[in-house]
């Protein structure tokens, strides 16, 4: 699964983007966020407020609770501040 | 009917964007356009510079889905969104959007409601270059206010 | 601080005048510029051309003090309105109102105040040219309800 | 005293601006548009539903009943349409 990393997530983690076996137990947005933030000390930092980090699959925004299933791409973010 | 979105590094011409718009009509009577620009200061704290970085493909396709939610909310003859990336000093622009209607209201409620969206849910995230550094501006959830205004309108129709 | 009225009979270049309210500054980060425009058609029927008479001097004054009425509601930097008189045909420019600010609330609503004031209010009276003969336009009350909106919320404050 | 009319009321009556003597029995923008509907057809037709006529005292709004003491020059015109 490719996972994509934005501004501070990205800084955190120290990648723009990688490529991810993800155990078919990991069913949704919250728990890939779980899952990834036991790989090391940067995605616990990523991760360490789960309420403010954002994600999209496939380039749309979803929940926490979405599945991941059938998702080609999923990126997390913080909370947007473009314009 | 003219609808353009852009993302892109360039700087662009205000101007030309919003002359293109209205070029050979004679049914458009309002065009509204919103130019926003690098401050010296974000939060009373003076900058040298922001760096604005956004999702590749995800940016377009959301603000192409707004202008949409727009044109089926106000009867509208053309639209333009240019979002800059990339580093910007002060007086710099970063943002244009430019709506064009028969009447006032139309190009006004489209322009603040589009401006509303590109500064809370568009995929864009911004740096500033403080004197003690770089850091990612925080939401501002006065932002947040503004979009979901039009949310409680929809849900009131 | 740029704050500028003008009453011409000649054409503006709107652009020009936007970039005129930031040239130099670095604390503007929002200009909000709306042109009004002559449309092919009033109320639905085809003009071949528009005639604005206007009362010069009040027209002036009136604005100018719209002008001042606007920075005390809201913080702006600058404020450019110029308004044409004489006759125009479909596709030019009447009237042009840009605001700028720090930030994008107080330019849009400075904007739209001045042009709900500006329809309503200022001493201009419009005649259009239908192919039965010039007639005068009537004030809509669709625009005095939308002047009206600015009273109300200044009475509710 | 100078009196301005603009767009169809200066239409009706046939001319921009006039100096006329107003006798001091007449006191408010009212009494002044009804005294001058009685000069003439044109006056009359320009005066005909004096509510939708406006008026301006010195270049500031003014409503029916204010006075017209003092005044240099009173405006009357249709209601605005500009923009």
């Amino acid at each position: 699964m490719k996972i994509l990393y934005f501004a501070w997530v990205r800084e955190r983690i120290g990648k723009a983007e990688e490529d991810i076996d993800v155990p078919a137990s990991v069913a949704t947005v919250a728990e890939l966020a779980a899952w990834l933030s036991k790989r090391g000390e940067e995605y616990a930092h990523a991760f360490v407020n789960p309420k403010v980090v954002r994600a999209a699959i496939d380039k749309t925004h979803v929940r926490p609770e979405t599945s991941i299933r059938n998702a080609r791409e999923i990126a997390f973010f913080p909370p947007m501040t473009g314009g | 009917m003219s609808f353009a979105v852009r993302i892109q590094r360039e700087p662009f011409d205000a101007a030309a964007e919003s002359a293109r718009l209205t070029k050979g009509r004679t049914d458009i009577g309002a065009v509204v356009s919103f130019t926003g620009i690098c401050r010296a200061d974000e939060k009373g704290e003076a900058i040298s510079a922001l760096t604005l970085e956004h999702y590749p493909g995800m940016a377009e396709t959301e603000i192409a889905s707004h202008v949409e939610e727009a044109r089926t909310r106000w009867p509208l003859a053309g639209v333009t969104i240019i979002h800059r990336y990339g580093r910007m000093v002060p007086g710099e622009d970063i943002v244009l959007v430019a709506t064009a209607s028969a009447h006032r209201d139309a190009a006004f409620a489209a322009a603040e409601f589009l401006m509303d969206y590109l500064k809370t849910r568009a995929p864009f995230w911004k740096q500033v270059e403080l004197a003690s550094g770089k850091v990612w501006v925080e939401a501002r959830s006065a932002d947040d206010l503004a979009a979901e205004r039009w949310n409680e309108k929809s849900a009131a129709e």
